[in-house]
């Protein structure tokens, strides 16, 4: 408006001048931490739809989409994103609070309950974190079986994410088939310790249970079974123009910015940077096999739905080469019957699904740890939602929260 | 009295064109309770096709496999509380549904079920069809703004722009099929030869010109009848809010997108008003492309032996459904709890079977023949829309709009002025 | 040109259906220029173009009906309602809803009606009571002759007058161009 | 009752007419003034229809040419209305009072 009012007339941009801007916005883009804050101003009157900072809407928490209870405040104009503010907590329960009054054993069923498409990960993660703090290590059996596991349920997750982001995209089918085919892993996981999603399958020092009588003969059968499988997920979306469309440069992430902001697990690896922490910091027996880490180029939601795909073929061939070279032995290390760790102070991190998971630990010598803290994946991914989807339209944010693949319980805690 | 009932059966021509009232009122019952029945089995049958396509059972417990699932739904739906939100507009809200019901059941008045099974004959038929059709654009916005709601609103804008921007690409499609009715070039078997020069808009009018050329309009100018059906193809399902194109309804962004605070009854309105606009826009398809109720392959097989050889398709396609059924009976579970459901898959089955053989018979033969081959053409486009939704993602707004406007628009104009040009050469 | 009608193309019980529809578009019209929210007064326009469709059905004008159905009612009754979504009604409606003039307007428009009073009452005879023959039954095709053949300088100028509008109305609703 | 002539058809327009101009000069909010006029520019197609009758299909023609001026009208005002409310928040028709903004 004011174009017509003397002295608001626009200076001809030179030569200068555009190149003086685009160093300042690239120089901006690179340094300046404020432009990751949200600008909502949510105390500014809602005004009415042709405003240009008009419609602010309410995404959630009672909404197909937002995989839970994420409430996700969304300034709109029309239809394109001005910015968003992610409000959470309506699944906190307090999980680490919890754990100062429980022992290391009895807290250990808790951290199921956090990611709980993927239990048996934040299972590992805490064991290894507080065997870190005592200065034991699981038997090499152990190891193995909890590399087996863990990447089943790598497997589990990838799927549950593929059928969920498929859907939120409109794509029904994709749903079934990956529940189908993540079935016969939890069927695996029933077998092995009775429980299905929240498995509680480890132990400090090991595992509880040794592998059922067939364990090996079960996991083959599902590496055969499964290839054909997600090929047939890539056939209905990897190719589909719609799905194109969709999903390419859609809540692009540029490297810089991931790792500003912390992001971690496949979302980090589109961008382009190659960070695993099985490879990087390898734990439990990570470092006896061979896999690749997939990586993207753009950082969009295609590419972290290629990276994903292929992270399950990886996760098959670490499955493989782990339940072929599985040695004999304890499953259980020589731990106390009552744990009391030495003071001190622990973190440890695995590659989750979803990311980073990492337990810090502080210990004051007792039965019951001092303080621990969950550094979950979904909760720090979550921070790029906003500069991912500022700009893209409403259709968007529900791709790129799909594709954020968050799990409300572990942003939540 | 009886005269006038027994007069019309004698005349050829449709209720409305011989003005009898009576058998005019007897088509409109008929019409209207078929397609809401039709509604009710399309709804059974998309569950079931997509719950198979989804590796899934669908409905299996109301009825031997679910078969009377959409009538429990009825029921469920007639007596849910319906809700109306304390800040809505309460007539809007109300008078909507309606809109979009009336919209898209007028449309049927016009479609010819056969050459004399309309209930009327109007001189601007695909006209009528397509402005009537184009009215349920209101009942979505006046639904989506009465709710007051953030959604919905969101959700009509969207519809609305989409329902309005496809109508067109629609239209040019439409006039490159009515175009072919005045049209006699020879089409690429040489058998588009006629004598009347005349175009016309009837529906009616439509199809006989397809019949009067020996050809479909959809392989008429070979590839032009076939890129312009394509195009309707598209549009119908933008038209009708299905998947890939959804995007009023999408429920992962919109929840439900301009129904969103309808419920019970109402919201039933608005699935039966959605169901019979599919119905309608795939009947115009049939008509204007792919010959109405004409029988398939008019042109090459031709003769007594195949005119009797198609004539026995309606009883035979019964036969096989009833044979499906009783194959569903033989694989019942032999369990006293299932008796009931499989004494009536038995009977449903059986009652197929002799409609089927009925069909047989030879007067009954050729009299339902068109209505046969209509409704067959319809119902392959209806699973086309469940195999739509089953097979695709959701289009973004602005990629729909791209489509609409810059994909099936130029080339929809294209295709009309190519189509007048080879028509006038030819 | 003319034709003898079929005797089923009579419209049945047309007075009735005249005074039905001509009642409907009035009322419909009444409750336009009344009501206070502009979405009921869209509605009620909406049925009074359907009404007048009827009309025009009855005026043996198909074509006009239908083109009356599918661009009044379908396009730019539309427009009305999706410019109505996008202005914030709630105030207008609580504020007052005619003007200061209305009298004066009141007024001037019933000059204007006892106007046409006096014109149709004196002018009678000028309109033959009966309605003449119809012209033909279809005459859908006759329209698009003339106006692609007598009407073909008029009917260019009024495509033009459509780009026009096109651009007029992006240029005038576009925040920035 | 007499039969229905053209004088039936010439007095409800006549009417429509005047619900139009008595929308038009009283009403405030410039969207009923919009559609007052469309009530208007209807009771001129009426007119027109209800003369081709008697005249010729020339009445049937100039219904369709005042219909695609109504739609180019509708455009263009709703158009003006939108830049409108978009700088005085208001659809009130006394509040045009500017020529320019």
């Amino acid at each position: 408006m004011g174009a017509g009012q003397p002295g608001n007339r626009e200076r001809p941009i030179t030569m200068t001048d555009r190149t003086m801007t685009e160093q300042k916005t690239t120089e901006q883009k690179t340094s300046d931490p404020t432009r990751f804050l949200s600008h909502l101003e949510l105390d500014q009157p809602d005004k009415t739809f042709l405003d240009s900072n008009e419609l602010v809407i309410n995404m959630g928490p009672q909404h197909p989409a937002t995989h839970g209870v994420l409430r996700v405040i969304l300034k709109l104009d029309g239809e394109k994103v001005l910015g968003t503010e992610c409000v959470i907590g309506y699944l906190h329960r307090g999980v680490e609070k919890i754990a100062e009054n429980r022992t290391y054993t009895m807290f250990n069923p808790y951290v199921d309950r956090m990611d709980y498409v993927a239990a048996v990960s934040n299972g590992l993660g805490y064991c290894e974190a507080v065997e870190k703090l005592l200065n034991i290590e699981a038997p090499p059996r152990a190891k193995y079986i909890r590399v087996i596991l863990t990447e089943l349920n790598r497997m589990a997750s990838h799927q549950l994410w593929l059928g969920t982001h498929a859907l939120d995209i409109g794509a029904m089918t994709p749903l079934f088939y990956t529940f189908r085919d993540r079935e016969e892993i939890l069927k695996i996981f029933e077998k092995y310790c009775g429980a299905r999603l929240t498995t509680h399958a480890f132990r400090i020092g090991g595992c509880q249970y040794e592998t059922y009588e067939g364990f090996e003969r079960d996991v083959i059968k599902f590496l055969n079974f499964v290839p054909p499988k997600i090929d047939e997920y890539e056939e209905l979306l990897t190719s589909n123009r719609i799905w194109l469309e969709r999903t390419k440069n859609v809540g692009v992430i540029s490297r810089a910015d991931a790792i500003a902001l912390g992001v971690t697990g496949p979302v980090l690896r589109a961008s382009g940077v190659k960070w695993d922490l099985r490879k990087a910091q390898p734990y439990a027996a990570y470092s006896d096999f061979d896999f690749e880490i997939p990586i993207g180029t753009n950082g969009d939601t295609y590419d972290r739905y290629t990276v994903r795909m292929e992270e399950m073929r990886q996760s098959l061939r670490i499955i493989r080469q782990a339940v072929e070279r599985i040695p004999e032995g304890p499953i259980m290390a020589k731990v106390p019957k009552v744990i009391k760790p030495p003071v001190g102070e622990i973190y440890h991190s695995i590659e989750a699904p979803k990311g980073e998971l990492g337990y810090f630990i502080v210990s004051d010598g007792s039965t019951q740890p001092y303080r621990v803290r969950v550094r979950p994946p979904s909760f720090v991914n979550l921070q790029a939602l906003d500069i991912m989807v500022r700009g893209a339209l409403v259709a968007d944010v529900i791709a790129v929260i799909g594709t954020l693949d968050i799990v409300l319980g572990e942003v939540d805690r | 009295m009886l005269d006038y009932i027994t007069s019309y059966l004698s005349s050829d021509t449709t209720p409305g064109q011989a003005g009898n009232v009576f058998w005019a009122f007897v088509y409109i019952m008929v019409v209207f309770g078929g397609i809401s029945v039709a509604v009710m089995a399309m709804n059974w049958l998309e569950r079931k096709a997509l719950a198979h396509f989804q590796i899934r059972l669908g409905p299996m417990r109301v009825g031997p496999h679910g078969l009377l699932q959409p009538i429990a739904d009825a029921i469920k739906l007639m007596t849910k509380e319906d809700i109306i939100p304390a800040e809505a507009d309460k007539f809007v809200f109300w008078i909507a549904p309606l809109i979009i019901l009336c919209a898209s059941f007028a449309v049927y008045i016009v479609v010819p079920f056969g050459p004399t099974h309309a209930i009327t004959d109007l001189n601007i038929g695909i006209l009528f069809m397509l402005g009537v059709s184009s009215l349920s654009v209101l009942g979505v916005v006046m639904a989506g703004w009465a709710s007051n709601s953030h959604y919905p609103l969101i959700g009509a804008l969207r519809s609305s722009a989409q329902m309005v921007s496809y109508e067109v690409a629609m239209g040019m499609a439409v006039v490159s099929a009515v175009l072919m009715t005045s049209l006699h070039g020879l089409g690429p078997y040489g058998v588009g030869v006629g004598t009347s020069g005349t175009g016309t808009l009837s529906m009616i009018g439509i199809v006989q010109a397809q019949q009067e050329q020996h050809v479909w309009f959809l392989f008429k100018f070979f590839p032009l009848g076939f890129i312009a059906f394509g195009i309707f193809a598209i549009a119908m399902v933008a038209e009708t809010n299905r998947a890939p194109f959804d995007l009023p309804e999408a429920e992962s962004e919109l929840t439900a997108g301009f129904h969103t605070e309808y419920s019970g009854l109402r919201w039933s309105l608005f699935m039966l008003g959605e169901y019979a606009a599919m119905i309608a826009v795939s009947s115009i398809a049939v008509t204007l492309w792919l010959g109405g109720w004409y029988r398939p392959f008019p042109n090459t097989l031709t003769g007594e032996t195949w005119d009797l050889v198609f004539s026995l398709f309606p009883g035979l396609s019964f036969l096989a459904l009833a044979a499906i059924a009783f194959v569903g009976v033989r694989r019942m579970p032999k369990h006293p709890y299932f008796r009931v459901q499989t004494i009536g898959l038995a009977g449903f089955g059986a009652v197929l079977g002799l409609i089927g053989l009925i069909l047989f018979a030879p007067p009954m033969r050729d009299r339902v023949q068109d209505i046969f081959w209509f409704v067959a053409k319809v119902a392959g486009f209806m699973y086309l829309y469940i195999w739509y939704r089953a097979t695709f993602p959701r289009y973004r707004f602005d990629q729909l709009m791209k489509v609409g406007w810059k994909v099936l628009l130029p080339i929809g104009i294209g295709v009309l002025i190519l189509t007048a040009v080879l028509g006038v050469v030819l | 040109m003319q034709q003898v009608v079929q005797p089923g193309m009579q419209p049945v019980a047309t007075t009735f259906f005249f005074y039905f529809l001509s009642g409907l578009t009035l009322v419909s019209g009444v409750f336009v220029i009344t009501r206070k929210n502009p979405v009921h007064s869209a509605l009620a326009l909406i049925f009074g173009l359907l009404a007048q469709a009827g009309l025009y059905l009855m005026l043996y004008a198909p074509f006009v009906a239908g083109v009356q159905i599918i661009l009044y009612a379908g396009g730019i009754m539309v427009l009305f309602l999706f410019v109505i979504m996008l202005v914030n009604i709630e105030r207008s409606q609580k504020e007052e809803q005619f003007n200061k003039q209305w009298l004066v307007g009141l007024l001037a428009a019933i000059a204007l009606g006892a106007l046409f009073v006096v014109v149709y009452v004196k002018g009678k005879n000028l309109f033959p009571y009966r309605i003449a023959q119809p012209i033909e039954n279809s005459n859908t095709q006759q329209i698009g002759v003339m106006l692609y053949g007598q009407y073909m300088f008029a009917f260019e100028i009024a495509s033009l007058l459509l780009l026009v509008a096109i651009i007029g109305a992006v240029v005038m609703a576009k925040k920035r161009i | 009752m007499a039969p229905i002539g053209t004088l039936h058809y010439l007095v409800t327009a006549a009417a429509l007419f005047i619900l139009g101009v008595i929308g038009v000069l009283t009403r405030r909010n410039v969207v009923i003034v919009l559609m007052s006029i469309e009530l208007i520019l209807n009771a001129v197609n009426l007119n027109l229809v209800a003369f081709s009758r008697l005249w010729g299909l020339n009445g049937q023609v100039f219904a369709i040419f005042v219909i695609t001026d109504a739609a180019a009208e509708a455009a263009v005002g709703l158009g003006i209305l939108i830049a409108f409310f978009r700088n005085k928040e208001t659809v009130n028709v006394d509040e045009v009072d500017l020529l320019k903004w």
